[in-house]
């Protein structure tokens, strides 16, 4: 078992921010009171985007059946498209009795046999790592057999949260790919891309931009990834973290070991994208890509401020209430500034303290840091006079009652909102929320209720 | 019927369309007004589910977790995390329940939930649903068959104007709905065990509860027992509507398979007619038989030259099978989630136990499909038609008010299914 | 509302939707029990008719010519073909009813059909409809003002729960039941004139009838003239009702523009509600409301970012783009087969009269179209979405059975557009 | 008005076998008893399959509104398919009063401007024929115009059946395409297809077989057909009538003016489908081609019977009614009895006497020609053990009361049942109407009425 990271390690990880403040809610989720997903979920996401590799889940139907064709993950890898199928050993009762080993590995054979992936990525979940199935055992044994990486991914739900099952898949990654390979050339702009997931393309929103200015993506973890190039990794001159608190512990793994420095930012907004690009430009310390960055940045955001002119119109005066968690209490806040909407409250009752900081710096000393947002966003529409509520579904009967607009900020997204142009993706919804006559006539009282 | 293979035949699964018993519980649980439905387990497993859910319905569902955790998993007997899941529950609202039920997790360590539920000073109703066993289709009949066994009051009363109906899983709310309306036609109070048809039918609620909205209620079902009968619907709930009748010797009991088609709805409304005396029913059912009769002769050319394959839980096969038969609809193959005896009664040319990687190697067989939200890619990327049925179907609104059954639904089914294969023939067929 | 062009800037029409008068009058014929509709004109009309409803209706269709022919249309003035074709009609039948209706050939000969109507001896309405003029609504709006001017039989009494409803051509069968139940459903006996909703709802009948089977009769028409309440649904039909309050100056009259939507329903529902005293409907129609009202929210999304084209009859776009309107839906651009009044209150960006090329030439300005059989093709090529409505529809089965009325029916015709858009981002967006 | 067909002469029409023995029937429709379409419906079905030619209805909403898209004539044409297209003047009361004539020159020019067909037939209609409007000039002016053919076509309803209007389309194809150009070269088994509009595709079911022969088609009335083919049609060597009697009066014409023989022919059902080939290959008279012709019939027809055998054991003993009209009474007959079904009784109360003639040939002693088959047809499907009922879709409640299969012969098609390969077609509608349960099912009594 000694290949398991141990979670009590990673749970305390030094770089986690979160942890310093709360150390308690990360690794003790409350029974009857808690919302979010497992470190099983966290594994998926950040390893499930590599298309070329297969990902088998070692456990009974709920894992998997519920959870997969979930992400709109995109990729550009032209064979069969494994982040759009499910696979899963779906143990039965006969399995937990008798372990569950010979069908996992009968399993992988079957994959190999029918889908050739490049890699296998194997799932433990809670009834499997309860039994004691071996999956390094089983991955090292199906590895040599067929000479292709089959990596064991130990993060049973049970084990916390989906934030830490992101940084046990980012630890997979790191010991049984990171590494194990060496690239073909190597360029002093080489970047790895970690926590970006392609979600709706959201990296291709910029990737082009760094082709153009000379750096290249020399892998991901894990969006439009392939196994072949996060094995690589090592030989990068930079890792980027985007809007990932949770691979933090990775990337200094990595400095540790391979000498490699990281920043972290988000391709949110249009400042952000700028400032994210800029970043990047600067972490690789070159004067002459700082000015080609520089100059790109202007290009684009002239190019942006065109495109987005019509929409500012339509925003100019309108005021905006924002009712998320995270990082988003402070990114969304920055790309609604960007489009001319001002944001007169964000809640950070979910939020860090570095996150607080920073809504604070965005929203100045006029906008409301909501600690209790359930209660006080009705109150703050009235006072302020807001347009438009953006929060979870759960908070549509707010902006029906109070007749304004409405934008869920969890829904199910089809099209990118990252970089410049998902800039106008979401200027785009937020016109369509804000003309949409449905939230002053859905309410209505029935003609009985008058 | 037709050949009949009940194991599949390969270690794993390959884009399963099956679920989990847990999630067939929760369901349930959310056919019950202000339940909380809570899944003993790791916290992963609700969240899916409540994700999985909302999606399916457009709604928010109520659900919690017990949040079992890597040292309560190996130290715990279930004790802790129950108990103090009740009590922060009911911090913040009041269920009229609380609906517990287990994953693969507790149940592989052994947890006797049955034991903690006795410790809890709270309405509860506990169910062993392990995710090992079973699927969708079980946990709601296990998950039945407990809230009738732990809520039922015994009886000895029988009134003769109160139907129970008992549905699987698959009857979506307004299915529901509408064979509750149609035994209330015939004068009946007519009840549902469990009852998505006023909690989870899709309507703007007067606020956002966080229990859930609707269902039946806990004091409705405590007195089910005096109900003269007792109408199963789909073989799952043999089981549940045995349970019922322990609990009045003189209650009656009906069975339908499903109730999918002519024939079927013949037989309810029979049933009904000889049970109220009745001898002519409402116009509206009159008039709807007559149009399913035209339905079946106006989409009987289309479907008579198509191909289906459907895939979903065995009650849901046997009504769909059931209602394209009568119609002309050529089933080349029904895959089921999970084994069944209702398999061998089949309307399909092969009926299978499989995945949606079986679906592919059956490609040649088919020309349309039929099951839930998973099919859409394998559809478009095999061309073939696709009508969505099933959970989950996460691409289209208004899934709860799709109705397929009894003679109004049946048409609507038909219809919709020649469409989609005279549809698929004029662009997609090559 | 946006921009109004009332008028077509070309002298052709290239890919016509719009339908002819003397369709519209047989239609409404269709409507009475046991008619035999009697278009006077050359025999292609009435063949050309009888084909395009019995495809879209996938039914029988009783209809007749008067046949006239080279040798009559220079010679006779109509006396001859009528007298004849009433002559054999009746050797093989005995309808309640002949609806003579015309085409443009005897009128432009100029035949005196009110004086031919005067010497037959057999129960005959007739109504000038020839196809040089208005269009499918107006051809339906003028038989229905002439079986009110020539049957109903003029009352002083008053009837406090008796209803008549007068809806528009577009009105599909179901959708006039819907409306006629809820009308019932607050205690008042209604009358649609005319009633397809019996005789063209698509029902398979006892046998195989020669003549319109269902619709109200001719008897009941006679009396519709003490109801309390005249309710017309469309523009077009608010002569049919001035015509009916003629009848009896105690009547009163309450006038819809449609009923599509929450804000039509509801006044619908107040008015019922203050016209029986009843305070709180019942409840199906309660849940209806609120199901709409999360129809609209589960469905705003998709539709705000859907750009829309819609093409029909006046009246029907009129419920259409509202409809769509309340849940966020853009109308780009109405396209209407002819002129109307009700063209200033349509909800659309852009309303026209115009044909099918005008419609091509907006190819930029939406991604989905509402419309007939016609559309298919065009939205085919353009790779637009297409949600199917109006006559005809030539493709699917279940025409008469679509509803989009009402609480219930905006709710499924909101699902449809929003499913439609989906499906068209998922595969044919580029 | 010297260019419109004399219509008493069309009707009298010498070579027209229906009117030798009911010369009334066919030109005076009674009153209030009459089905079947006009002849503008007729003249538009003779000439609307040429697609590369605009069809400009010249009348009221009617005519066309209700007619366009109603026939599937598939084409091969890589323009613009008109014959999917609508184009009317669409009169109104104005038009009538003060004449039609501006606007349909107008929108000949409209035409021509925004989609330049190589012809466009203008069709008159009662209306405009009745008002007087001046077809003939206007389209004669079009034409120098343009240089382009401009057909008026002179068969408004009023003037009788639909039969009628084809032989009048198959005139104005004759006054104004046939003879107008030469063709490029010409072969000695140059053939004219007249009266087949290739409906679904039928038109190629045997297209090919022919080409193989080397026969060609040098133009076609009108299936798949092109303008500039018919106006060379005058150096054919044989015209072929399909199925189609009124275009008798074309073929004689052209026998006059152009001495091209004809025949008349079917290519419904394997035997007529042979026949028909070898009946062309013996009019163009060359010995070696009637014996390549044989030797194709046999492959062909060697190659259908394998394919059919699966489907002659379903037929197996089925005997079937039928109930149509015309030359349908024998041709469908005989296309049954190619799959080995038992044709015990066929309608014949609307066919001619030389279609009875052909019927008792085909049905033999023991088959029944019914004159009556309303009454008749469900006492023969009981006195005969009939398994299936072809008929139009008004007698389906028989089959529904005798609980038999039905298949509606007027169905609106989308395969065909054409040639060799058509006859699977209908083999597998059978097939399917043979196994179909609903008509057993669908009239079980409802519960109330037990």
């Amino acid at each position: 078992m000694s290949a398991k990271p141990k979670i009590r390690e990673l749970l305390d990880e030094s770089a986690c921010e979160h942890n310093k403040s709360k150390k308690v809610a990360c690794n003790a989720p409350t029974p009857g009171a808690t919302t979010g997903g497992c470190a099983f979920e966290g594994a998926q996401i950040s390893l499930f985007p590599y298309a070329d590799a297969a990902h088998l889940v070692h456990g009974p139907m709920t894992c998997l059946g519920s959870s997969w064709e979930t992400r709109a993950t995109a990729t550009s890898w032209q064979g069969r498209d494994f982040t759009q199928m499910g696979f899963t050993t779906d143990v039965s009762l006969n399995d937990v009795v008798f372990s569950g080993e010979k069908k996992l590995t009968d399993s992988i054979d079957y994959i190999m046999e029918h889908y050739a992936p490049e890699a296998i990525f194997v799932y433990s979940t809670c009834v499997t790592a309860l039994i004691g199935d071996d999956l390094d055992l089983i991955c090292k044994q199906a590895a040599e057999k067929y000479d292709v990486p089959m990596i064991p991914v130990h993060a049973p739900g049970f084990v916390g949260s989906k934030n830490l099952g992101s940084r046990l898949g980012g630890e997979a990654a790191l010991r049984h790919l990171i590494g194990s390979k060496e690239p073909e050339t190597t360029t002093p702009f080489d970047i790895n891309l970690i926590g970006e997931y392609n979600v709706t393309g959201d990296m291709w929103q910029y990737s082009h931009l760094l082709d153009e200015l000379g750096i290249r993506i020399l892998s991901t973890l894990s969006g439009d990834g392939r196994v072949a190039d996060i094995r690589t990794a090592h030989r990068a001159k930079l890792n980027v973290i985007v809007c990932a608190k949770s691979l933090i512990s990775l990337t200094r793994k990595m400095q540790e070991q391979y000498d490699i420095p990281s920043i972290s930012l988000s391709f949110y907004g249009k400042r952000d994208t700028s400032n994210g690009l800029l970043a990047i430009a600067e972490a690789l310390g070159d004067a002459e890509l700082i000015e080609r960055t520089k100059k790109l940045i202007a290009r684009e955001e002239a190019k942006l401020e065109e495109k987005l002119a019509p929409y500012k119109k339509v925003f100019a005066g309108k005021k905006a209430v924002l009712n998320t968690g995270g990082n988003k209490s402070w990114s969304i806040a920055s790309a609604l500034q960007d489009l001319g909407i001002e944001v007169v409250a964000t809640a950070v009752k979910k939020a860090t303290e570095a996150d607080r900081v920073k809504a604070r710096e965005y929203l100045g000393e006029e906008g409301v840091l909501m600690m209790n947002p359930g209660a006080e966003q009705a109150k703050l529409i009235d006072e302020k006079g807001a347009h438009l509520l953006l929060a979870g579904g759960r908070s549509l009967y707010t902006a029906i009652k109070k007749r304004i607009a409405f934008a869920d900020v969890n829904q199910e997204k089809k099209k990118s909102y990252g970089g410049y142009n998902g800039l106008l993706n979401l200027a785009e919804d937020l016109k369509n929320a804000l003309e949409n006559p449905v939230f002053k006539l859905v309410s209505r009282r029935a003609p009985w209720e008058k | 019927m037709g050949e009949v293979i009940n194991k599949s035949g390969k270690p794993l699964q390959v884009n399963p369309f099956k679920l989990s018993q847990p999630m067939g519980a929760t369901l349930a649980f959310l056919g019950i007004d202000k339940c909380m439905p809570l899944m003993h387990g790791g916290q992963g497993c609700t969240s899916f589910t409540k994700v999985f859910y909302t999606r399916h319905f457009c709604e928010p569902i109520a659900i919690q977790t017990s949040a079992v955790t890597d040292a309560i998993a190996v130290l715990d007997g279930g004790d802790y995390s129950i108990v103090e899941s009740v009590k922060n529950i009911t911090k913040k609202v009041t269920p009229s329940l609380i609906g517990l039920h287990t994953t693969g997790l507790p149940e592989t360590k052994g947890d006797d939930i049955r034991g903690v539920a006795g410790k809890v000073e709270f309405p509860l109703v506990y169910v062993n649903s392990p995710d090992y066993e079973g699927g969708l289709e079980s946990g709601w009949a296990l998950t039945c068959k407990a809230l009738i066994e732990q809520l039922v009051e015994p009886s000895e009363q029988i009134d003769v104007k109160k139907i129970v109906i008992l549905p699987h899983v698959s009857l979506q709310p307004i299915e529901v709905e509408k064979i509750k309306q149609t035994c209330e036609a015939f004068g009946f109070t007519t009840y549902a065990l469990p009852d998505l048809s006023t909690s989870l039918d899709g309507h703007l609620g007067d606020k956002q509860a966080a229990l859930s909205s609707g269902g039946i209620s806990v004091e409705e079902i405590k007195h089910l027992g005096d109900a003269t009968l007792v109408l199963s619907v789909g073989d799952s709930m043999q089981k549940c509507a045995a349970a019922l009748l322990g609990k009045n010797s003189s209650m009656r009991h009906q069975h339908f398979s499903h109730l999918s088609g002519l024939e079927a709805s013949d037989s309810l409304i029979e049933l009904l007619m000889q049970e109220s005396g009745i001898e002519l029913p409402q116009t509206n059912i009159v008039r709807w038989r007559k149009r399913l009769q035209d339905a079946m002769l106006d989409s009987h050319f289309s479907l008579g030259q198509t191909r289906f394959l459907v895939v979903g839980e065995p009650d849901q096969l046997a009504g769909i099978c059931q209602s394209l038969y009568e119609a002309g609809g050529r089933v080349a193959a029904a895959i089921s989630s999970v084994d069944s005896l209702q398999l061998e009664k089949i309307r399909a040319a092969k009926v299978l136990v499989g995945d949606l990687e079986d679906a592919e190697k059956l490609a040649d067989d088919y020309d349309l499909m039929i099951g839930n939200f998973h099919c859409e890619a394998l559809a478009h990327r095999l061309g073939k038609g696709l009508v969505t049925r099933g959970f989950p179907n996460w691409e289209q609104v208004g899934n709860a008010l799709k109705n397929d059954v009894l003679y109004e639904g049946g048409a609507y089914f038909l219809f919709e299914c020649a469409n989609a294969a005279e549809e698929w023939r004029t662009h997609k067929a090559s």
